[in-house]
């Protein structure tokens, strides 16, 4: 992990209130695996720094991208950032998700909102590696849609929208593909999604990221804790450096 | 040459500068970052009786300036923390100071003898604990409480023992002044102020447990303030902590009374904090025409 | 319609906001830029016996996210603030709060008794003033002599009588209810924490009084705690204060317990940010899911 | 007095450490007199605004022109704003030099260091008026001069260096040229210095330009006042609003 300004290579708009914005730096050379995160200060005027997933890594540019939307006050100031500017990074954060120990033939991707990012860089890494890939995302609406023609290149996708205005209406575990093909499940969104989406996939092997505030980013504050179900291990999990992928049966969410 | 080196009760330090309590977990993580041999000390997060879960989550939420957190005192216990933390850090070239904390006395005492005998260097009693529901607070509020922990846990302890006092009191004076009757060794200064907020939308506070710590440049001023007075009415070493991000705040510290600083949230802004201001001090000393930290030491009240 | 009037003893206000007191002046010279009569209600600068020059200067500092200020009460006295301040005032369609300070119970009840009788709306008593040497602190760190000031204050004055309490103190909710015992009609909270920064050029503080009271956005959190707590334990209405900037800070404020707020410093970032909150809150409370100022009020205990 | 966002028209360093700033905006049409100054909010990082003098006006352009010393933080922030980008304004604050009541042959300026500036929008109008101008100017140091040629197109001119390295060394009162002639002085510049120069040249008529930390600077918060000799009017004034300027009779330095 390190602390390093990196450039700003490309900022922009990709739908309404979502960016795209890519950075240049050593960090990318240090990703291990689609699921780990950035630690963004935005500027001097917001004490803590912004946790974002890494959506794509791109080794022979040397850059990461990073999907993120507007949520309040500090990703807001976000979007001001030029291209050529530099910013605060800490990184790449968490373990992400095992690729070494996934071995299935089809997977389901399940993402919600700002969940969906850390799906892209998983959907390209399991395709490479043979795994068919079945992709569930959930919007608020159809203006809020991205990486779309994404997600299809790399297998089959259903949407769905909140208000219906493209897709099934409702929400991703309203619009789950036949189940009996899939061997594993990665899932990543608001915790009352991941909640659902556990209970309904109760059975598939799977995997979770889970959001959570942080303080340090990096393992050693503690704010970002889960329990554990029964006291297994030390009784909880830090969602920074242990996460923030887990098994289902791993956390209590 | 300038001289950063500092020579405080159990702690001989290469120069003033080391992560505060809590915000530097048992140092793992940031010997990822750099070499914790540089560290004049290194302060490791509070140890109670028996292991912790702490609060709910969230535990943290951002302020102008600032921070909140109420983890609660979160820790695998003493027993845990000498047998599985504290190993880690023996390698390295730096004093280490244990946090104590407890919801009775018997708890600090227990865990003051036990951290005494487990090879750190002096002891932090957190009579400040402002997130947790029992005990702490009441001890860092009411003097004569502090004297009698402070009493217990040098009664069981050979190390030097620095308190922690708490900002949230009318008379920090009066608290300094009972724990140095009750022979500790130096004051840390200082711990949070409680403070809340409120998040519009959900209308309920951001922190599960209402209220946490204020901590960051916010509360600078507070604890400027308080080690300023205390400096002035109580004979015992201060370290001194609350906001610090700059060598120029450490000077600011050093002039007000205290001997040493401890760098708190600012860890999680930059995790090489505590690298970089060590590596700068002394170009600042020199810049304000200081050739050692213990010229500026109370600098102010010349 | 948001319906934004706030009815509180002595004063009813078309909205909940009003500038602090010592930040406003007599409002003379905000008249230049907006129309007063705009404001829910006026706090003007503090009102002693006599007439006092104050500290030396410098009197006031920057600090991350706030200032320090050690004005020390400057004002012309009572009777130059009825005869030459508060003519101008009368004719726009705004309560008058009259803030009363002093150094001696004599003092708050002369100050608050010509006050009763000069026209303003009601009284806020500075028991916290912590720029002065004797007396204001006292008052507002000891219960009994809060509740002694309150009393007497009560018994002299005809109007509503808000008590302005500090936060410079370990029990918050004890002063509360000792000056709700002696029959305050309302609290104002919080005044200035006091704190302190030290020039390290001039290796002094930077304030001549050496301390000064922390303002602005620093504070908030603090403030927020303060009134969460008691809101749930004193049944008085309160006027909110510390940091507020924007119109999220004063729903923050309200759905802590606050039924009015009151804007301090920020008045010197933007000599328009009373009228431009005014102008703002209905939309506010509307995106929050509001209809009334009222509503909000107290929300984060439900 | 307005508060108000005035773009900025040039921004440009003059000297060591010496940047000249020209905004645009309603404010350059509301200044009355030479000795005003703007209240400038450097950015949201500070929480005080920062008072420079008006050191000149175009009422073609709509401009105002500062000259300004990095001297701490804020200054220092200040010089990475460029041209084009807006600034948050509060002015044209205080009350300035008297033009009207202002009526000799020949006047003294005297300026030392972020003194000068008010000093130069003085000479023009001074000598607009018909009014001789010498000027003494005293600076650190070679490298910090500014505004000389300005100065020297308006009259004679003295300057001093404390090291030397250009004209006097020493200070302002060091290099005081005849006196006899002058009808009126003006001087601005760091208190001891005014001390200085209020005893040097007792019993000539003058205006004192002062510097004092500022809360509100528009006279709402009492942050800013100086003592007046035996207390009279009302035993103080305040420099923001009663001042900058003052006559040497009226105030205890
Ligand atoms: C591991 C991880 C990965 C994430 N990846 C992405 C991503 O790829 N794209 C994206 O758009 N968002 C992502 N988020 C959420 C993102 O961190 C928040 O939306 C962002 O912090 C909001 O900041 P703000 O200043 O706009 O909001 P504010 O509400 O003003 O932020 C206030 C504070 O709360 C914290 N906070 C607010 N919402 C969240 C949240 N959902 N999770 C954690 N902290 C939060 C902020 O970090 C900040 O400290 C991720 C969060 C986590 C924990
Ligand atoms: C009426 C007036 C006119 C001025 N005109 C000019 C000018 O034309 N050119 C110029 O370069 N400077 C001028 N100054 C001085 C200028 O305001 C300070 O140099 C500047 O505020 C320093 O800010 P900083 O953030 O760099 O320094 P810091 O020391 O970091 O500032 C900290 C705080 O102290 C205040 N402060 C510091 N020095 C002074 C000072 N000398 N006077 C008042 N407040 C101060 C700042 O405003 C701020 O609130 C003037 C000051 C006054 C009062
Ligand atoms: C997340 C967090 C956890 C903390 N935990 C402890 C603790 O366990 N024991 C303790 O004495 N202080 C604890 N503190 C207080 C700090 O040691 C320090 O006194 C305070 O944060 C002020 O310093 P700062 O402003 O540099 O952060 C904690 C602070 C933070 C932010
Ligand atoms: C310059 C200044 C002068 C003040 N003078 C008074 C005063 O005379 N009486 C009083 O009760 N409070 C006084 N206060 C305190 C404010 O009214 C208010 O309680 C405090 O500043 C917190 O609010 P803020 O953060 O919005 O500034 C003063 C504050 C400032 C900054
Ligand atoms: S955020 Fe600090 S431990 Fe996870
Ligand atoms: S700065 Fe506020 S009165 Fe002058």
């Amino acid at each position: 992990m390190l602390r390093e300004w990196m450039t700003i290579v490309t900022h922009q708009q990709i739908a309404h209130q979502t960016y795209l914005l890519e950075l240049q730096g050593e960090i990318a050379g240090l990703v291990d695996n689609p699921g780990q995160f950035v630690h963004l200060q935005i500027s001097e005027q917001y004490f803590l720094r912004r946790p974002v997933s890494i959506a794509d890594v791109s080794p022979i540019k040397g850059t990461i991208t990073l999907l993120y939307k507007v949520m309040g006050e500090g990703t807001e100031a976000l979007t001001k950032k030029g291209a050529g500017e530099k910013i605060d990074v800490v990184g790449p954060g968490g373990k992400g998700f095992p690729m070494d120990e996934i071995n299935s033939k089809k997977a389901l991707l399940i993402g919600g909102g700002i969940g969906i990012p850390p799906l892209y860089y998983l959907a390209k890494e399991l395709t490479a590696k043979g795994i068919e890939v079945v992709s569930v995302l959930g919007f608020r609406s159809e203006n809020d849609l991205f990486y779309l023609e994404e997600f299809k290149s790399l297998g089959e996708v259903h949407i769905t929208t909140n208000d219906g205005s493209v897709g099934t209406q409702g929400f991703v575990t309203d619009a789950l593909p036949a189940l009996d093909t899939i061997e594993t499940y990665f899932t990543c969104g608001p915790t009352v999604m991941l909640k659902n989406v556990k209970e309904k996939l109760d059975g598939i092997p799977g995997y979770i990221s889970i959001e959570e505030r942080m303080g340090c980013g990096i393992g050693a504050c503690f704010a970002c804790v889960l329990e554990t179900p029964g006291g297994c291990g030390k009784g909880y999990v830090k969602v920074c450096s242990d996460g923030p992928v887990f098994r289902p049966e791993e956390v209590i969410l | 040459m300038i001289d950063t080196t500092v020579k405080l009760p159990g702690i001989h330090m290469k120069n003033p500068i080391m992560p505060a309590s809590g915000c530097f977990g048992f140092g793992k993580e940031f010997s990822q970052f750099y070499d914790l041999s540089l560290l004049g000390a290194i302060i490791i997060k509070a140890s109670t009786g028996e292991r912790r879960f702490g609060n709910q989550t969230p535990r943290v939420a951002e302020t102008s300036s600032g921070m909140l957190n109420a983890i609660g005192l979160q820790n695998p216990g003493v027993d845990g923390v000498i047998a599985d933390e504290l190993p880690f850090l023996y390698p390295y070239k730096t004093p280490i100071i244990a946090n104590v904390a407890g919801s009775t006395l018997e708890e600090y005492s227990l865990v003051a003898e036990k951290l005494s005998k487990s090879g750190v260097h002096a002891l932090e009693i957190n009579i400040s604990c402002p997130n947790v529901k029992e005990g702490g607070v009441q001890f860092g509020t009411d003097p004569e409480l502090a004297y009698e922990v402070t009493k217990q846990v040098k009664k069981v302890s050979s190390l030097p023992v620095y308190i922690k006092l708490s900002p949230n009191v009318t008379d920090i004076v009066g608290l300094a002044k009972a724990v140095e009757k009750a022979g500790a060794d130096g004051l840390s200064m200082i711990n949070t102020l409680t403070g809340m907020r409120i998040d519009p939308h959900t209308r309920k506070p951001i922190i599960a447990n209402q209220t946490g710590g204020l901590s960051g440049p916010a509360i600078k001023p507070v604890a400027i303030r308080m080690i300023h007075q205390v400096y002035q009415e109580v004979d015992l070493p201060i370290i001194g902590m609350g906001g610090i991000e700059t060598t120029d705040d450490i000077v600011e510290y050093l002039l007000a009374g205290a001997s040493a600083v401890a760098i708190g949230s600012a860890n999680f802004k930059n995790p090489n904090i505590c690298k970089e201001l060590i590596h700068e001090l002394p170009e600042t000393l020199q810049k304000f025409g200081f050739n050692s930290v213990k010229e500026a030491v109370g600098g102010a009240h010349h």
